[in-house]
């Protein structure tokens, strides 16, 4: 149902870039590029810049040194996904109603919501209150949240944490999709994910815990 | 809301179980409601055929056979809440907590009946809708409290969970009423408005007395028939409630 | 829905749901209103003199109580993080936020202001001039506070910057706003009134946005 | 290091490096010091009348800005399930909070009503009694407080709804606390005041681990 | 050098305890009991009752039927740990601080707190502020709390959560001690912990999400 190649081609590209916290290095200088149809699994103790990577690259965090661009991508609209380790679930709102909240927000241009929600094994949950929902099930509604608009870049930390075995095969189905579409992922995991064809991912490790 | 049935209990343990209680207590519904009825024709003939005109208030004092008996209630429903607590914290009573929120909306209406009767009482009498008499002030603050625990009712989405929490609070403002009542008055006499008429300055003839008794076990009455009604549809509306769960998760089995 | 409104909703909905609804908010204004006469004695001329000040200082109370609320869980729960990915613009998101802070924390108090003027034995005039002045100057103090709730979430240690930032501006409009009541020449009062808030409000979001981009998560 | 004080420590610590709260509330109330004067008027001997009044009011409010702050962060944070499992009771977890909630809360409008009484125009005189009627009045402000927070700490947006709760409770303290500034038998409120914060001081802790332990997570 | 069996035997036993939330059932009738030297897994899909079933034992959900006694130990003193989804790491403590607070109030029966943290692998960040620390590092602190005061009822819940690879054996490890100790365990978790000894262990697969 979903359309083949929906990006444009694009490739991420760091050269030089070193990211840290508070004024400390946590990785080396890193030159990678990951192009449209590429995964890049980032693994590393804890503690050893995954998170701090992915921020910098969200813009977030101001880099120490060197610099990193997206390329094809055209400037003015808005070109990644982040999903961090902190779900941005409102309690208070029915799961429907968080969803259609990021889908409004951040222009509908992907599934239904409803579809989304069905994708992530929520569909019976829509209406309730998503301060009840699991761990897992609230994890689940995050990622529906990489569905509902269609975004080239996924920025993915521990997408799997939480979930079920059912719920390590959505992942991977999701980003595999993903991919196919002609969108580009960075996910930093422990636990290994392991798409269909090996040949698109690639794997950083980043240095030992400080 | 579960609780083990053994079969054969005391009525205690009879009324224990909502469903039960409902049972049980659905044919008293009607009979009281008729002794209500009754209670009013009677009370509201007497007050205002067969009851004197104040020397200094005329016509008015027949507000007071409204008046007073609301703000009795105003107090006796807080009390009701307050044994309704006890019976929740205490011997974890199931129907005490329905009991407990069916009487915090009534005993707020009462309260509020009491200081509207009280006020549209005070224009003739005082002149001014409003004074800050110890008595009113003291009814106004307990308003107040019902509000407050009525807003904390709604506050909860899980009544069963809320029903302790709010049984602690009622309990501290049971504690505290007295004290309030007591505080008030002696801020009232510290510096004391211009002309309040003392309400229980002129003595009462019997002429008086009578329809102010029957009124009083009228409004006793209703406040009764009411409260055991709002009980039952309280009980409905818990198990619609747990239905309307099953169903939404029985759709993803 | 565009995303503004659904900005709107989103916040609307957070802010009335769970305890925070309107009965709740009128209650509040009613209660601290009510609360004045056990303190400075039921003497009815003193209160209405103090009526204008005691409904400021109940409004400025207000603001303060929800600023806590305004940015601070979206910025735990890693929302802000997210909108500033989002095609709607961080400001018109601050902007939005702004809307909904004023409407549930000032537009109770106008709605409790009747109540409020009874107990405080306000007359009708000063009623309606209280009206005014809370219509117009209540912005200006959501304005503000927003500013200061944004650096405190931004900075580490903001929590010391935000009521430094807050307490000087927020003052003229109290100041104003009760003078606007009491005071002889309340129509330039109101008028002052009227400028601050206009200014606040247009600025507000621009600063308050600034605020949270520029500060690392 | 007992368990108590390092409860003690533990929250202390939260609140010295939370940052602006305590500035927050003694602005606040000197804020409301200095709205006063504008809205009655520079009558010098009817500000001298309502100060003290206006001081309990203060204070009364600023005590309710931290209160948000008191079990909400340990209850998001899980803190509030592990508290349950210490060997510490839950209500001496809660007699801690309590006593540095006063601390910083209390204390600081207390070291900062001098300002008030010179922008209230009060004479030495008031001023100590001020002092005294804050010192024996504010622990019953903050134990109903605390009973409030309890209350609603496991609804999601308490934020309004203790105030509301708290603030019928707190009437008796305001009253006899300026009774006992400007009344004649001035003394009687002061032993009505301590007496008071001592039965509220005393019960807060256990009515407030009640109701934190009955409202499950 | 911890002390063999310093817990006194016991068993914690179910009979037809039935947890749920808001009113409904979660978990068919359980009837299981876990003695010393035992950890029970609780397994199952997302939303499947895991953690209400922990929090249940725990004692802050009431049981909707049934019950749960725990025999051999005494009455009067505390005897479970949980560790939750959520770390109750303060930020605005340093790393020692929090664990130093817990340590006092749990009763310090267990292991100082610098041997603790070393044991973690935090022993180099002990002075940072806990707000600082990565995912990992704070699940690390978390379960450092389990070490410094003993209590022979361990309730976690995805102790693995955010933990690298070396972190997941660090969590066995822990287990593995603490049944040697004659403690017992219960833990949800979704990847397999297996310990050294698997006759120690059973495995508890709860509903699939109603
Ligand atoms: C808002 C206004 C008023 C309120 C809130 C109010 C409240 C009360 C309360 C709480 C009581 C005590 C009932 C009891 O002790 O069980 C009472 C009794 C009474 N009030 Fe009022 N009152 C108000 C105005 C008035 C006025 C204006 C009058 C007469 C002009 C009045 C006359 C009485 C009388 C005669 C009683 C019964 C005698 C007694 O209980 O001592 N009240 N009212
Ligand atoms: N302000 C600071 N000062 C010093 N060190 C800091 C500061 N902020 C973060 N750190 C350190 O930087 C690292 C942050 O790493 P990050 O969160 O990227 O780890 P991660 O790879 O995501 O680990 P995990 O797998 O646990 O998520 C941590 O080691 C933390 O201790
Ligand atoms: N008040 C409520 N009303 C209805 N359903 C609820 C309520 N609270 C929780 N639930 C449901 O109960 C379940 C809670 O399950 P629980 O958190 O124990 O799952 P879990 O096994 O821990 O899952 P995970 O592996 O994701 O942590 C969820 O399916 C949730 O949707
Ligand atoms: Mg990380
Ligand atoms: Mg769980």
């Amino acid at each position: 149902m979903t359309p083949r190649q929906v990006f444009p081609p694009l490739t991420v590209r760091t050269d030089g870039l070193v990211c840290g916290r508070g004024g400390m290095a946590l990785t080396q200088e890193l030159t990678v590029s990951v192009t449209s149809g590429q995964c890049l699994l980032l693994r590393g103790p804890n503690g050893s810049g995954k998170t701090t990577l992915l921020l910098t690259l969200a813009g977030v965090i101001a880099p120490l040194a060197g610099s990193f661009a997206l390329e094809g991508a055209d400037r003015e609209e808005r070109w990644l996904h982040y999903c961090g380790h902190r779900n941005a679930i409102k309690p208070r709102l029915s799961v429907i109603e968080n969803l259609d909240f990021w889908r409004a927000v951040n222009g509908g241009t992907g599934e239904p919501t409803a579809a989304a929600l069905a994708e992530v094994g929520l569909a019976a949950l829509g209406s309730l209150d998503a301060g009840y929902l699991s761990a897992g099930q609230t994890r689940r509604l995050a990622l529906a949240r990489l569905l509902v608009s269609y975004r080239p870049l996924w920025l993915l930390d521990e997408p799997t944490a939480a979930l079920d075995v059912e719920g390590h095969e959505l992942v991977t189905r999701l980003i595999d999709r993903h991919l196919d579409m002609g969108g580009a992922a960075i996910a930093a995991t422990h636990d290994p994910i392991t798409l269909p064809d090996p040949g698109r991912m690639e794997t950083l490790v980043l240095g030992a815990r400080a | 809301m579960t609780m083990e049935t053994t079969p054969k209990q005391s009525w205690w343990n009879r009324i224990a179980h909502p469903g039960q209680f409902v049972t049980w207590t659905r044919p008293l519904l009607w009979p009281l409601t008729v002794l209500t009825a009754l209670l009013f024709l009677a009370g509201l003939y007497f007050a205002f055929f067969n009851s004197p005109e104040d020397y200094q208030m005329g016509d008015t004092v027949r507000i007071m056979y409204v008046h007073v008996p609301n703000a009795w209630l105003s107090q006796f429903v807080y009390g009701v809440m307050t044994v309704s607590a006890l019976g929740t914290l205490v011997w974890r009573h199931p129907m005490a907590d329905v009991s407990m929120k069916a009487a915090a909306p009534l005993g707020a209406m009462f309260t509020a009946l009491a200081l509207f009767t009280g006020a549209l009482w005070g224009r003739p009498t005082w002149g001014t809708f409003w004074e800050w008499d110890g008595r009113m002030t003291s009814t106004l603050v307990l308003l107040f409290i019902y509000l407050g625990i009525i807003v904390l009712w709604r506050a909860f989405d899980d009544q069963l969970r809320a029903a302790r929490v709010i049984a602690v609070f009622t309990l501290v403002g049971a504690i505290n009423i007295p004290i309030i009542k007591f505080s008030v008055d002696w801020w009232s006499t510290l510096h004391q408005p211009a002309s309040v008429f003392r309400a229980d300055g002129p003595r009462m003839p019997g002429s008086i007395l009578t329809p102010l008794f029957v009124m009083f076990f009228a409004f006793t009455f209703l406040f009764l028939v009411l409260h055991l009604k709002a009980m039952h549809t309280e009980v409905k509306r818990r198990r619609v409630m747990t239905l309307q769960r099953k169903a939404a998760q029985g759709v993803g089995a | 829905m565009t995303a503004f409104r659904a900005m709107l909703v989103r916040e609307l909905r957070l802010a009335l749901r769970g305890g925070g609804d309107m009965l709740t908010l009128v209650l509040f204004f009613v209660i601290v209103g009510a609360i004045v006469p056990f303190a400075v004695g039921p003497d009815r001329e003193l209160l209405a003199r103090i009526a204008p000040g005691m409904v400021w200082i109940a409004a400025f109370l207000a603001m303060l109580l929800g600023l806590d609320r305004l940015f601070r869980p979206d910025h735990e729960d890693g929302s802000l993080i997210l909108l500033r990915q989002a095609d709607l613009s961080l400001s018109a998101v601050v902007a939005a936020k702004l809307i909904v802070h004023w409407a549930v924390s000032a537009l109770p108090l106008i709605v409790a202001s009747p109540f409020l003027a009874m107990l405080l034995a306000m007359d009708l005039d000063t009623f309606w001039r209280t009206l005014v002045s809370l219509a117009l100057g209540t912005p200006a103090l959501a304005a503000f506070g927003a500013v200061g709730a944004a650096v405190t979430v931004s900075i580490r240690r903001g929590g010391l910057i935000a009521p430094i930032l807050i307490a000087p501006l927020s003052i003229p409009v109290l100041i104003f706003g009760t003078g606007s009541i009491t005071a002889s020449q309340s129509s330039a009062a109101l008028l002052f009134l009227a400028a601050l808030s206009l200014m606040a409000v247009a600025l507000a979001p621009f600063a308050a946005a600034l605020a949270i981009s520029s500060g690392e998560d």
